[in-house]
């Protein structure tokens, strides 16, 4: 425990990426060599509209303290689509989870074109700094995926 | 009422409408009413009641009634008509092998309600203009009639039959509702004293399914939750991440479906408010995507498949009100 | 008798939690009652009784059984069971009371089971006499006298002062744990109180329910039946009345991957949900009427059969007012009848 | 550490055997080498993989058999198929032995026997053909008749012809459903292959297979004049926890963990038909 | 039990300087299922390749993972020598530690951590993937060319020449596009006209090739190989089939004040009009929003002059529906509106207008019959200046970032052309900086400042001043000089800015293609795939794309039709495999996934089914056609009960990466 105190927090933040925008747009900012936390973990889907809100509670649950959406810009969807169903599921999910007093900095859908590889980094950074804040999710964690 | 119900339930079986009726059905109590099948006259006169107890929305069991042979006659109050406009909707009933009467709703009782001002031993229950009556085995009780309401019915939100074959009683309207008004308050409080409250509520959830398994929305052939290959299966609260887990997947897996028919709530052995989960959905769908009244209708684009191009972005939920 | 004023229950509560865990029946926002841990300030509930059972404190909605840590291919087995601490549960109804004798049967009988067994052992039961029956009380049919109460020990209230009596060794225990705060006193005025519950419980309203159609002999006859088609009809397959019964004991194991290990924890199960008895090969209880039935016949029927007519229902009513459709036992016992 | 019976002791399988398509044989002993526990004809163990499942297999190994016990197990479910995955060297957590036994020392003691099996129903039998091989002269005739979909889906083919077919007084009848090249035995389904065997009706029956088999063939047996007192079967199929606590095995009053799996035909027709 | 085998890639030091791959390959090989894991210097070369290769032979791997560069880049790469060692290529997972790990993070030890966390992530999801079959569906042998300019004409005769049918839709009344408008090209000046036509007459002839001119695509529906178009052929009131182009029409038609906007409204057409003299169709079109007969019924005068009887007043929008394999977007670029730019007072003044219009000001077939007059007063201009990169390389809201590309050059030839024809008129030219790169492109701009004595000056313009004297007041900075200037001009051209025509959005959403901010086509790769977009059988010809010259857009014309040929010499395409797919047993038929499938990929049926209590039952349920379904996952989440999932992208092959991720 003493040495958990003195040591910074380090958030675990997992971040969906559409395939065709978003997950462009992280590689680019690494072609770039822009800088962001290695506490993202990326996980790429085909589309933001692949995200079900399960796996977002799944990452709570297994210890994730920060959940990020990112996918095409609203009218730039591969799949013409997919980011607008997105944008309200994710809308009223993390209404809902807010209406739970799930602090709201752990969620959020940014929108970062294949070409943004700068506004990638610049987001996980800001993202990671915000969620650093809140410190660990205890609210919506499952206990027994602690680590001991 | 119940004695017009009766009479036309027994024409309608006599001259071959249909074969089956499905209402409620007297129990031991003057309160525990049974939601049942009747095939003939003598079971209808028997045990056919409609009074101020029988809440229960029947409009579930004729997802399966309905596939069966014959047209099954359902006796539906405003809001049971709501389901089954939504169940329509989705493909799971069939319209056509299903007779609706549409009855007045009427505010129903919760037995409960009246255990929870610490009345027992209930024998009877009469309205005394506005103040109910109980007779008990400790002698006399009363309270004021309202209190008593079943809480899907404080804020009843619409007295109109949305679908039916033909009406006993008049119809009545959609009404200007304070059902909003609990979420409203939740939502002016801080982020800790929401999370406070669904702590102490969701804690006391002993995942009985009563709420899903009542629901007229939840009706999958498979739940996730009961699906060992969904990844989420889990049968007991072993953590309270798994109470939220469920009650939001469920909220989510129901919000633009939900008819806010109050069942969950009403059929929940704690007395957790899940009504509240369900509303927050309708509420946040009508001030961002324009209103919208699941089973108002049977063919217009429920909020969640459906987009504007200019919708708000998640954001907002940062942006406003409490943290 | 001893007795203890009303007015000093508070500090009987803080004598009793300082030595050890104490649970007691409490009042929540909802009106409605339950067990809670007992802190300083909460005061006994009035209810007649608890929503959940008290079945709890000895087998668990969810409990850790084992663990497991995989590596390669390799198992490792973590036992998790920990030095129990003994505590005791305070007023606990005649029913509920009950109910753990039936548990007993199942939880005690041979293999033994270690979780339930080492929680009876360190758990101290203080039962209390009903005073106020409700309607869908029914105790008396299955011989449960709800002015005595079992349990290690029983109290009585006069509506002035709570009277004390040891069933056995852990309730002298108790009782001389206590017996500082306690005073001798009349049972006069109790006797009167006791006399008047009494002559309620004659006049409840399932008092007359009978028995005598159930039992052991009965098993082909209930389960041929032509009823269960009717009565089960509405059933949703909740299982409600299986998780406030005191004495439904169905479980399931489940392993639940943490990321690091597995925990095999055990939970309550219910005989009413689809797929209870779904196993690899298949589901030998297919329909609702089928798995409505077996809860029925288990409590009526297949229980006494094993346990020398003694039934699995307390009558404690739990179910006849959380059943979200109002089916329940007193039903399914009056449509079964045999005149 | 091991005094509550759900916590399981660890196995190591050190052999796999493809019987079939979609059956293996399991060798399991306990780390320390040597059988993790006891056991007699006709009872189960539970096997598990954490994570993965437990589930209740019959021993197929004969308590006289010091060394190992066996299991064969047909890939049918999650479980199965990890087990059918495996690697010889794979630990296992086993628990056990449950249930009852055949009347292996009592009442099938000086009888002559007739083993009627179907497909992975030989499995159960196995542990009671080998035990009665090995203690030979406490039993009468041994008459197996036993059936499968097809030649490749005889369950220990190879040690019902080197083992059992060469015993003295053993007579082994095997059949299956359909013709096959390279097959010159018996084709039919078992129940009609009694029937046409005519056994003597003093032979006491052990029968394991499919549910659909087992009712045709104990009809048949009826005709040629058996009772039902003299057919055992067993049903480990319904255990689950498999100590009589978890609500499931239950066939009437009579639970499969405790009361069975080995029941005498007789006492499960004074059960209600729920199996 | 998965044999899974693991394979660390160094990227030369790409990867190996930040991460310690020894020690990921190290750790991986612990992981449950995990039977070799490896790390080499360059996975994806021939030598690495093989090092995967062999060890799903002798390992027998039953998946692979590859902790290397983004899925993006290779992932196709070791999906192919998976399918070549024998081992389905969909077993394959890529673990990008390069991109996502070792180019963004310095600290070895973090780094390497998380690519170990990569990695584990890339193992659980491998444990749970299934091996695909790719479907395949037939082509059909039509090709689709949006947009009539010289980029689809080209990309139109390129494909017609080899063979197969090719239809071109054009919105305006004839092709041609932007270079008819244009009077000479650079660097050769030779007539546009002349070179551009010929072209347009070969496109009419050509047998494979049909030309819907006055048409819009509408709909778009369908996946590559496979498209099905809906094309709206707009009323012209006139029957093409019959009209001979004669013209008599034309000359008849009362209403002759309509602003011409080949002419670029400079001057008048009639009401019945032929863009130009050359236009393909040669068919007279009448413009309903001045046509007498169409707005109050009162004229009629074309139709009773011509003599085959081709006007129709009542003719309607026809919407005609074709089959295509493959479609070329040509949709081109317009000059950008100078609404914005009072500065330049080009809505105020006349005699200030673009480049384009200055275009047709010294067309022969212009409105002044070639001879360069100003608009204002029709005098012939003295002193003339043009300004350059008018909104091009902008940063303000105003203009647009890029550079426009073609300006510097086609100022020059105005500069060099005026300087020519009419040696007394002085030609200023400011600029920001002059572009030349090009073949004889710097040769041509050095033979305007040195043998044509263009006054090139390095500056700004600040502000353009019409006087009463009918001069105009151009004030601008010599940033060489760093002095102020006053020029009296008689004129000033400006060279605005061009930007992607403003159809080419709604189109790209009918696509499903995407666009860059600048609403842009975005090829498929900057470098590798220029004329091709990330949706498959969709192909970018010309302007569309980005700024082009003439030469450049007839070099990707020509590039997109061999790619598009390219896919209708096949008889199938393969499907993507990682497609939908619904569990009837748990699908309840309600409709929700197929209210969010973009493509309309699935359908219901009725089916019979044995019911879990016995009984059996008549169930609705959805099923996914797997050549239409592009793998979006939206019917995934709309779907309540599991019952659909994603290959590829399964519920539980995210769910292990989450789980691995955050274990």
């Amino acid at each position: 425990m003493q040495v958990k105190e003195n040591k910074e927090f380090e958030p675990l933040i997992v971040a969906f990426c559409c395939n065709w925008c978003s997950y462009a747009g992280a590689d680019l900012s690494g072609t770039n060599r822009l800088n962001y936390p290695t506490n993202v973990k990326i996980i790429r889907v085909p589309c933001s509209c692949r995200v079900n809100p399960m796996f977002i509670l799944r990452a709570f649950q297994r210890g994730a303290d920060g959940v990020i959406l990112c996918g095409c810009h609203p009218g730039d969807c591969h799949y013409t689509s997919g980011n607008y169903f997105t944008r309200r599921r994710m809308t009223l999910l993390f209404s809902m989870l807010d209406f739970l007093g799930i602090e709201r900095d752990r969620t959020r859908v940014e929108w970062v074109s294949a070409a943004e590889g700068a506004k990638f980094a610049a987001t996980m950074n800001e993202f990671t700094e915000a969620v650093k804040k809140l410190g660990p999710n205890r609210r919506l964690e499952d206990l027994r995926c602690r680590k001991q | 009422m119940q004695e017009a119900m009766i009479n036309r339930a027994k024409q309608l079986l006599a001259d071959g409408t249909v074969n089956r009726v499905i209402g409620w059905k007297r129990g031991e109590f003057v309160y525990d009413v049974t939601p049942a099948i009747f095939e003939t006259a003598e079971e209808i006169d028997a045990e056919f009641v409609y009074d101020d107890f029988t809440a229960a929305n029947v409009s579930k069991y004729l997802v399966k009634e309905s596939k069966k042979d014959g047209k099954i006659l359902a006796f539906l109050k405003p809001c049971d008509t709501y389901s089954f406009n939504q169940l329509t909707k989705e493909h799971r009933v069939v319209r056509d092998n299903v007779y609706i009467i549409g009855i007045p709703g009427g505010p129903k009782l919760d037995a409960e309600k009246i255990k929870a001002k610490g009345i027992t031993g209930i024998l009877g229950a009469k309205n005394d203009n506005g103040t109910l009556v109980i007779d008990t085995l400790y002698g006399e009780e009363k309270m004021p009639y309202y209190e008593a309401l079943s809480t899907k019915c404080e804020s009843c939100k619409s007295k109109k039959h949305v679908v039916y074959d033909e009406l006993i009683g008049e119809d009545g309207d959609i009404l200007e509702s304070n059902r909003f008004d609990m979420v409203e308050k939740l939502e002016n409080m801080s982020a800790q004293e929401r999370y406070d409250f669904w702590r102490e509520q969701l804690s006391k959830c002993i995942r009985c399914n009563a709420c899903r398994n009542v629901c007229p929305a939840c009706t999958c052939e498979k739940c996730v939750f009961d699906n060992p290959n969904s990844g989420v299966e889990n049968k007991a609260p072993a953590d309270s991440f798994e109470e939220n887990m469920f009650h939001i997947i469920r909220a989510f897996h129901v919000a633009g479906r939900c008819t806010d028919c109050g069942e969950c709530s009403r059929v929940c052995p704690q007395n957790i408010p899940l009504h509240l989960l369900n509303r927050k959905f309708i509420k946040d769908i009508n001030s961002l995507y324009g209103n919208y009244q699941a089973g108002e209708d049977t063919t217009s684009r429920a909020p969640l498949n459906d987009y504007k191009t200019d919708d708000c972005e998640a954001s907002i939920v940062h942006e406003r009100g409490v943290e | 008798m001893l007795k203890i004023s009303l007015d000093k229950l508070d500090e009987l509560f803080e004598a009793i939690s300082a030595s050890q865990t104490l649970y007691i029946p409490t009042d929540r926002e909802d009106g409605s009652a339950a067990y809670r841990k007992y802190e300083s300030g909460m005061k006994l509930s009035n209810a007649l009784n608890t929503v959940r059972s008290a079945k709890d404190f000895f087998f668990p909605q969810t409990e850790n059984l084992v663990d497991f840590k995989m590596e390669g291919k390799n198992i490792e087995v973590i036992d998790v069971r920990k030095e129990s601490e003994d505590f005791v549960v305070f007023g606990v109804r005649a029913c509920d009371a009950r109910s753990f004798t039936i548990l007993d049967k199942v939880f005690l009988a041979e293999p033994v089971d270690s979780y339930y067994k080492t929680r009876r052992e360190h758990g101290t039961v203080v039962t209390m006499a009903c005073t106020r029956p409700s309607e869908t009380c029914f105790c008396g049919v299955f011989g449960i006298d709800a002015t005595a109460p079992e349990g290690d020990a029983a109290c009585w209230s006069d509506g002035e002062s709570l009277f004390f009596e040891a069933h056995n060794e852990k309730g002298e225990k108790f009782i001389s744990s206590i017996s500082s705060m306690l005073e001798d006193g009349d049972t006069a005025k109790l006797d009167e109180v006791r006399e008047k519950t009494r002559s309620i419980l004659k006049k409840l309203p399932l008092a007359g329910l009978s028995t005598e159609s159930f039992g052991g002999d009965r098993m082909m006859e209930h389960f041929n039946s032509d009823k269960w088609g009717e009565l089960s009809e509405s059933c949703l397959g909740c299982g409600t009345c299986t998780f406030v019964c005191p004495t439904c004991q169905c479980y399931d194991i489940k392993d639940f991957n943490t990321g690091h290990g597995i925990k095999r924890f055990r939970c309550w199960d219910s005989c009413m949900y689809s797929d209870f008895t779904k196993m690899a090969h298949g589901n030998p209880r297919l329909t609702q009427l089928e798995r409505f039935r077996q809860r029925f016949m288990h409590k009526l029927v297949y229980f006494p059969a094993n346990n020398n007519g003694e039934f699995g229902c307390v009558g404690c009513g739990r179910c006849l007012s959380k059943c979200p459709i109002s089916m329940n036992i007193v039903k399914v016992m009056k449509a079964l009848e045999v005149k | 550490m091991n005094n509550d019976t759900l916590i399981p002791y660890i196995g190591v399988v050190t052999d796999i055997r493809q019987d079939t398509p979609d059956v293996k044989t399991f060798r399991v002993v306990s780390p320390e080498g040597g059988k993790v526990f006891e056991h007699m004809p006709g009872q189960c163990a539970m096997l598990s993989i954490p994570g993965v499942g437990e589930g209740m297999f019959s021993i197929t190994s004969s308590p006289t058999n010091k060394d190992f016990m066996e299991f064969s197990i047909k890939k049918c479910g999650c479980l199965t198929t990890w087990l059918h995955a495996m690697d010889v060297g794979q630990q296992i957590t086993i628990r056990g032995p449950y249930g009852n036994h055949f009347p292996v020392e009592t009442d099938l003691k000086g009888k002559d026997l007739l083993f009627i099996a179907g497909g992975i129903g030989l499995a159960p039998l196995r542990s009671v053909i080998n035990y009665v091989r090995d203690n030979r002269s406490d039993y009468g005739d041994v008459q197996i008749v036993y059936g499968s979909r097809s030649k490749d889906d005889l369950v220990d083919y190879k040690e019902i012809i080197d083992e059992w077919m060469a015993d003295d007084g053993i007579e082994v009848n095997l059949t299956i459903d359909n013709p096959q090249d390279g097959w010159d035995g018996h084709v039919g389904f078992v129940p009609n292959y009694v029937k046409e065997l005519n056994p003597s009706i003093s032979k006491t029956v052990l029968i394991c297979g499919p549910p659909i088999m087992i009712k045709f063939t104990l009809a048949g047996l009826k005709e040629l004049g058996f009772t039902e007192t003299q057919v055992y079967t067993t049903m480990e199929l319904r255990m689950k926890c498999a100590v009589g606590k978890c609500g499931r095995c239950n066939i009437g009053n009579k639970y499969v963990c405790k009361d069975g799996p080995v029941f005498r035909f007789d006492q499960l027709d004074e059960l209600p038909d729920e199996y | 039990m998965q044999r899974i085998g693991v394979f660390v890639c160094h990227c030369g030091t790409n990867i190996a300087a930040t991460v310690d791959v020894k020690t990921v390959a190290e750790t991986l090989g612990h992981e449950p299922g995990v039977v070799i894991s490896q790390d080499y210097q360059y996975m994806c070369s021939e030598s690495g390749q093989n090092l995967v290769k062999n060890a799903i032979k002798e390992h027998n791997l039953t998946g692979v993972v590859i902790c290397s560069c983004s899925p993006r880049m290779h992932e196709n790469t070791f999906r192919k020598a998976a399918a070549a060692a024998g081992l389905n290529p969909y077993l394959v997972e890529i673990a990008n530690i390069r991109e996502q790990c070792s180019w963004i993070h310095k600290d070895i030890a973090t780094a390497t951590d998380k690519a170990i966390i990569l990695g584990k992530a890339a193992v659980a999801k491998v444990h749970l993937n299934a091996p695909l079959t790719a479907g395949e569906s037939p082509v059909a042998k039509r090709a689709l060319v949006i947009g009539g300019g010289i980029a689809g004409i080209q990309t139109a005769l390129d494909i017609a020449e080899a063979g197969f049918d090719v239809d071109i839709v054009e919105k305006q009344p004839t092709i041609g596009g932007k270079m008819a408008q244009i009077d000479k090209t650079f660097p050769t000046l030779d007539c546009a006209a002349c070179i551009l036509t010929p072209k347009m007459v070969e496109a009419s002839q050509n047998e494979h090739i049909t030309i819907h001119s006055f048409s819009e695509v509408t709909d778009v529906k369908g996946f590559v190989g496979n498209f099905t178009v809906t094309i709206k052929k707009k009323a012209r009131y006139v029957d093409e089939t019959k009209c001979t182009g004669c013209g008599l029409c034309t000359e008849k038609c009362p209403m002759k004040k309509v602003p011409n906007e080949f002419n670029m409204g400079l001057d008048n057409r009639t009401a019945v009009y032929i863009p130009f003299a050359q236009a393909v169709p040669k068919v007279a079109t009448i413009d309903p929003n001045y046509c007498m007969m169409l707005k109050n019924g009162k004229c009629g005068v074309c139709s009773k002059v011509c003599s085959v009887g081709a006007i129709d007043y009542k003719q309607q929008d026809r919407f005609i529906e074709q089959k295509y394999g493959a479609i070329v977007v040509a949709t081109g670029f317009n000059p950008i509106k100078l609404d914005k730019y009072d500065e330049f007072a080009y809505n105020q003044c006349p005699d200030v207008v673009t480049s384009l219009e200055l275009e047709r000001l010294m067309n022969a077939a212009g409105p002044n019959g070639g001879t360069l007059l100003r608009p204002s007063d029709k005098t012939h201009p003295h002193k003339i200046v043009f300004v350059q990169c008018v909104g091009s390389r902008c940063d303000d809201s105003k203009g647009k970032p890029y550079c426009s590309k073609i300006c510097c050059m086609y100022t020059a030839k105005h500069a060099m052309l005026i300087r020519e024809k009419y040696p007394d008129t002085e030609v200023y030219v400011f600029y920001i900086d002059v572009r030349t790169p090009g073949k004889n492109f710097d040769e041509f701009y050095r033979r305007a400042v040195e043998q044509y004595n263009v006054h090139y000056i390095k500056g700004m313009v600040g502000k353009v001043t019409p006087r009463s004297d009918g001069k105009i007041d151009v004030q601008a900075s010599d940033l060489l000089a760093n002095e102020q200037l006053h020029i009296d001009a008689d004129m000033v051209v400006l060279a605005a800015a061009i930007e992607p025509d403003k159809t080419a959005r709604p189109l790209a959403t009918m696509l499903t293609t995407q666009m860059d901010t600048n609403d842009f086509f975005t090829e498929a790769h900057p470098k590798l795939r220029p004329v091709e977009s990330a949706t498959a059988g969709i192909f970018l010809s010309g302007a569309c794309q980005g700024p082009k010259d003439i030469p450049e857009t007839v070099a990707q014309a020509s590039a997109a039709a061999a790619k598009a040929i390219g896919l209708l010499v096949k008889n199938s395409i393969t499907c993507n495999p990682c497609v939908a797919h619904s569990d009837e047993l748990m699908c309840n038929g309600c409709s929700s996934c197929e209210k969010v499938c973009p493509y309309g990929a699935i359908t219901y049926e009725d089916k019979e089914f044995r019911m879990p209590d016995r009984t059996t039952a008549i169930r609705r349920v959805a099923s996914v056609n797997p050549a239409v379904c592009q793998g979006c996952g939206a019917c995934t989440v709309a779907c309540p009960s599991g019952a659909m999932d994603l290959n590829g992208f399964s519920n539980s092959q995210i769910m292990a990466e989450v789980d691995a991720i955050c274990k």
